[in-house]
């Protein structure tokens, strides 16, 4: 079963790197990572994104998802192996804009006194101007539908606004590529569903990390699973999370909405 | 985030098994006979007082050396001063400047009475769990309160210093750099530490609550302490004998 | 900013201890009197620990930087609660970090939280003031966060420089003094400042939080 | 729709109240929470919970549910209304060890330096002694499958171990009815099915309120849909969460695992 998913993992990757072209948002070869004294969180991780691609990363808790996030934005130095960022090698502490990355606890992302500060953070770093930042901040506060909460600040807002905000204040600075870390964790379904809506409209190239597994199979259509630092499967969402002996190995449940069709 | 004073608390040495209580009172006032210690002559003994409590305790020699790190430079900077600063007798010149001997031994005396106490302090805190030690300060006296605050302090000092991580590396991915003192950074890092300060409010609400319906402040129960063993009261009566002989050294 | 072990003499870390236990006492029983003393606990506990996170913000003084004391906003948030837990964050600056000392937490203690308590005092004139507006507790946050830290930069040299080992006159003790404290002003106007900044987003986002009279 | 589900809720209470016999664990009658200067959280809300079952409370985030909680415990102060566990009045800021809450973030309830010491804290303050609370400890580790955490701090657990935890901190105190509160939020799959069975398992009167629609069927007989404040229906789970429209029209979705049986 594994093998199989990994042959399907090869097959994936070799048809994304047979043509190399300027259509690659993501490229990972033979990432290595582990914290001193501690177990390789990251083995060899070798997988490509291609510009566009809505991926899932599913896995159990400590599969290294998150350490997995952070060496694709730059924030941990990776002991082996490359990543590259629209062709572009990913410099451990250099900030690049074109990615984005969504905290799974938007307490984390939010801290100004207002939505409108929380949201112009990123573009005002970035040194646009004035009218440029206002720009970006309308525009991100209404892809997101969170327009109205601007002058509020986001400490007051619900857990669904938060997250909204808390999108709006990535997409503001317009990246190509966005990370969702547990994007629907503590949402309620009304939350939930908008939240999905969204995702499933957004433009940009979305890897997704969620345990939430409905929402991986609505917004994703390919899935990458995690187990123990290794890739375990890569392939398509819908196949990938219908083989229950491949999740339930790795610690998953097929979601009920795909136990119908078997 | 890896601060933990209590890493090595799980090692066994006799002062690992030596009664907290006993322990607290042994090693508190060894430190504070040693900070009397003026005597050139009572430095060595010291020392070597230091040196055996540390080596009974079987605490790796790498903890020591990490602890000393952060210390050491305002060490070093004493170091290079007070023998130019300080004194009347000159012992060398370097070019323009004077070696004085008071300043010279000043240092010695500062240092070794420094290393020693923390080195004591490392023995003492080393070598139990936190939580332990603050028991133990309960019995001995510290008011409830304190004792509380001193515990939840410590339990959340970790999760906050998560908390505060996570924001500057979100900071950080948003093209925040804090190298220029302006007005904007300034507010920026204000709102970083009012958000902290707001998040952790907001959890002692939750803590509070959680606290009384467990049965926060129902009953002001007697902590329970074990026994003292006879080698717990013979390494309490020799570490004593030693504070009170320093001290009487010292004096006379 | 924490005196370390080793440096002063005996006297001065013994009469640390007794002052520490006075003020820590006074404390305990100003809270004693409180309606519900326990309820405090866990606020305080938390927003210590806040404190000692918060004091690893760097702000940038090119071409270096410092970190924040915030005792001034301790005593400004905590009132009576402030002394006890400055008493702890320096415990745990000394257990944990080698800041500071274990004989020395008596004098540290009374060096940054006497100050503190002062700028709790300080925060309080709004009442007799009847100062509701934020630009208003913004002024009164900034000299407490002024004068939290003026106040325990003079203690600090005083202590250490009078009780530098063999050799200064009085006079060159004054200016010596006088001088590194008179260096450390911009870091007291930069504390004030971010005191101020924090007194107004607390104000506007917790407002519960600032101290009720 | 909103009527038929209303007449099964008072059906359902009055069911119980005919008989108030001492089977009576939870009864709540015209429960009247509002918060200053806010529209009211909870309005004119009854029912009863028989000793021995499990049930379920479902709503949209901001239905008055943790408000609820706080109240049956007794940290809340509600303006009317009566509430009365194992047919004693519950006074506001009185301690009652027979009922025990599991918060949302287990860490606001993991407040020691050890697994060891959080267990005990309810115990110990209950006054017994330093034997009985070894006994309590051991046994509510025990039963939540974490004795071997003992000597560890709470901080540095995984989600679910610090929830089973949490769950153990208040079993410790031996209540006969637990309220859990979003139990599952934050879990990956492994440690919810854990979870699941644990619940499945427990003999405690139970109220559950969760996000996780799946998790209320497999562990709860009996659902409550709160609302605005108010009780929307009240009656056996399965047939409350198959109705679609009566779970749309209050922001949540029919369980997946119910959509074939329609």
């Amino acid at each position: 079963m594994q093998n199989q998913a990994s042959e399907l993992a090869i097959s994936t990757l070799a048809s994304t790197e047979v043509k190399p072209s300027s259509t690659s948002a993501l490229r990972i070869v033979d990432l290595c990572y582990a914290y001193a004294d501690c177990p390789a969180v990251l083995q060899s991780v070798t997988f490509n994104i291609a510009s566009g691609e809505s991926v899932g990363l599913i896995g159990p808790n400590g599969a290294g998802k998150t350490t997995l996030f952070l060496s694709i934005c730059g924030v941990l130095t990776p002991q082996k192996g490359e990543i590259a960022l629209f062709e572009q090698r990913v410099q451990p502490g250099k900030f690049r804009p074109e990615i984005g990355l969504v905290f799974q606890n938007p307490s984390d992302q939010l801290f100004s006194l207002s939505v409108e500060e929380d949201v112009a953070f990123g573009p005002v770093n970035m040194g646009f101007s004035h009218e440029a930042v206002e720009e970006r901040v309308r525009e991100a506060l209404q892809l997101t539908g969170v327009a109205s909460l601007r002058h509020r600040p986001p400490h007051h807002l619900s857990g669904g606004e938060r997250r909204m905000v808390a999108i709006a204040s990535v997409l503001a600075m317009q990246p190509q590529m966005v990370i969702y870390d547990e994007p629907s964790a503590n949402l309620d379904v009304r939350s939930r569903r908008r939240l999905i809506r969204f995702l499933q409209e957004a433009s940009q190239t979305t890897l997704v990390s969620s345990h939430d597994l409905e929402l991986v199979l609505e917004v994703c259509d390919r899935v990458i699973l995690l187990d123990q630092g290794h890739i375990i499967a890569d392939g398509i969402a819908s196949e990938i999370m219908a083989d229950n002996a491949l999740m339930e190995a790795h610690g998953l449940e097929r979601p009920h909405s795909l136990s119908h069709s078997q | 985030m890896k601060l933990g004073i209590d890493d090595y608390a799980q090692l066994e040495s006799p002062i690992h098994q030596w009664l907290p209580k006993y322990k607290l009172i042994g090693l508190t006032a060894l430190i504070l006979a040693f900070s009397f210690v003026q005597k050139l002559a009572l430095l060595p003994l010291m020392a070597v007082t230091t040196a055996m409590f540390y080596q009974t305790a079987r605490l790796p020699f790498k903890f020591w050396r990490q602890r000393l790190q952060i210390p050491g430079t305002f060490l070093a900077v004493l170091l290079l001063l007070l023998p130019f600063m300080a004194g009347e007798t000159v012992l060398a010149e370097i070019g323009p400047l004077n070696i004085y001997r008071e300043g010279l031994l000043a240092v010695v005396q500062i240092s070794v009475r420094f290393v020693c106490i923390l080195t004591l302090g490392l023995v003492l805190f080393g070598t139990a769990p936190f939580f332990e030690s603050i028991r133990a300060m309960r019995s001995l006296g510290l008011p409830p309160i304190l004792a509380d605050m001193t515990l939840l302090t410590y339990r959340y000092i970790f999760e906050i210093g998560d908390y505060f991580q996570s924001m500057r590396t979100a900071m950080k991915l948003r093209g925040f750099e804090s190298h220029r003192l302006n007005w904007q950074t300034l507010k920026h890092l204000a709102a970083l530490a009012g958000s902290l300060i707001v998040r952790s409010y907001e959890k002692s609400e939750q803590v509070y609550k959680a606290m009384l319906l467990r049965g926060y402040g129902q009953n002001m129960t007697v902590i329970y302490q074990p026994k003292p063993t006879r080698r717990d009261s013979v390494l309490l009566s020799l570490t004593l004998g030693l504070a009170a002989g320093i001290l009487l050294a010292e004096v006379f | 900013m924490h005196i370390p072990d080793g440096i002063l003499p005996a006297p001065i870390v013994l009469t640390g201890y007794a002052g520490t236990g006075l003020v820590t006492w006074y404390s305990l029983r100003r809270i004693n009197r409180q309606e519900n003393p326990q309820a405090g606990v866990p606020k305080a506990s938390l927003l210590t620990a806040a404190f000692f996170v918060a004091s690893w913000i760097h702000i940038p003084v090119p071409p270096t930087s410092v970190h924040l004391i915030l005792n001034g906003l301790l005593g400004t948030l905590l009132g009576y609660f402030a002394f006890p837990a400055i008493l702890i964050g320096l415990l745990f600056q000394a257990i944990l970090f080698q800041h500071g000392g274990l004989s020395t937490l008596g004098v540290n203690a009374l060096m940054m939280g006497l100050p503190a308590i002062a700028a709790h005092y300080i925060f309080q004139l709004r009442y007799r003031f009847k100062i509701t507006q934020v630009n208003g507790l913004a002024i009164l946050g900034f000299f407490s966060g002024a004068m939290g830290l003026g106040l325990a930069v003079l203690i600090f040299f005083s202590l250490l420089i009078t009780n530098l080992p063999a050799g200064l006159d009085v006079r060159t003790e004054q200016a010596a003094i006088t001088g590194l404290a008179l260096a450390h002003l911009p870091v007291v106007i930069l504390e004030g400042f971010f005191t101020a900044l924090l007194v107004s987003f607390i104000y506007r986002v917790k407002p519960e939080l600032l101290p009720q009279r």
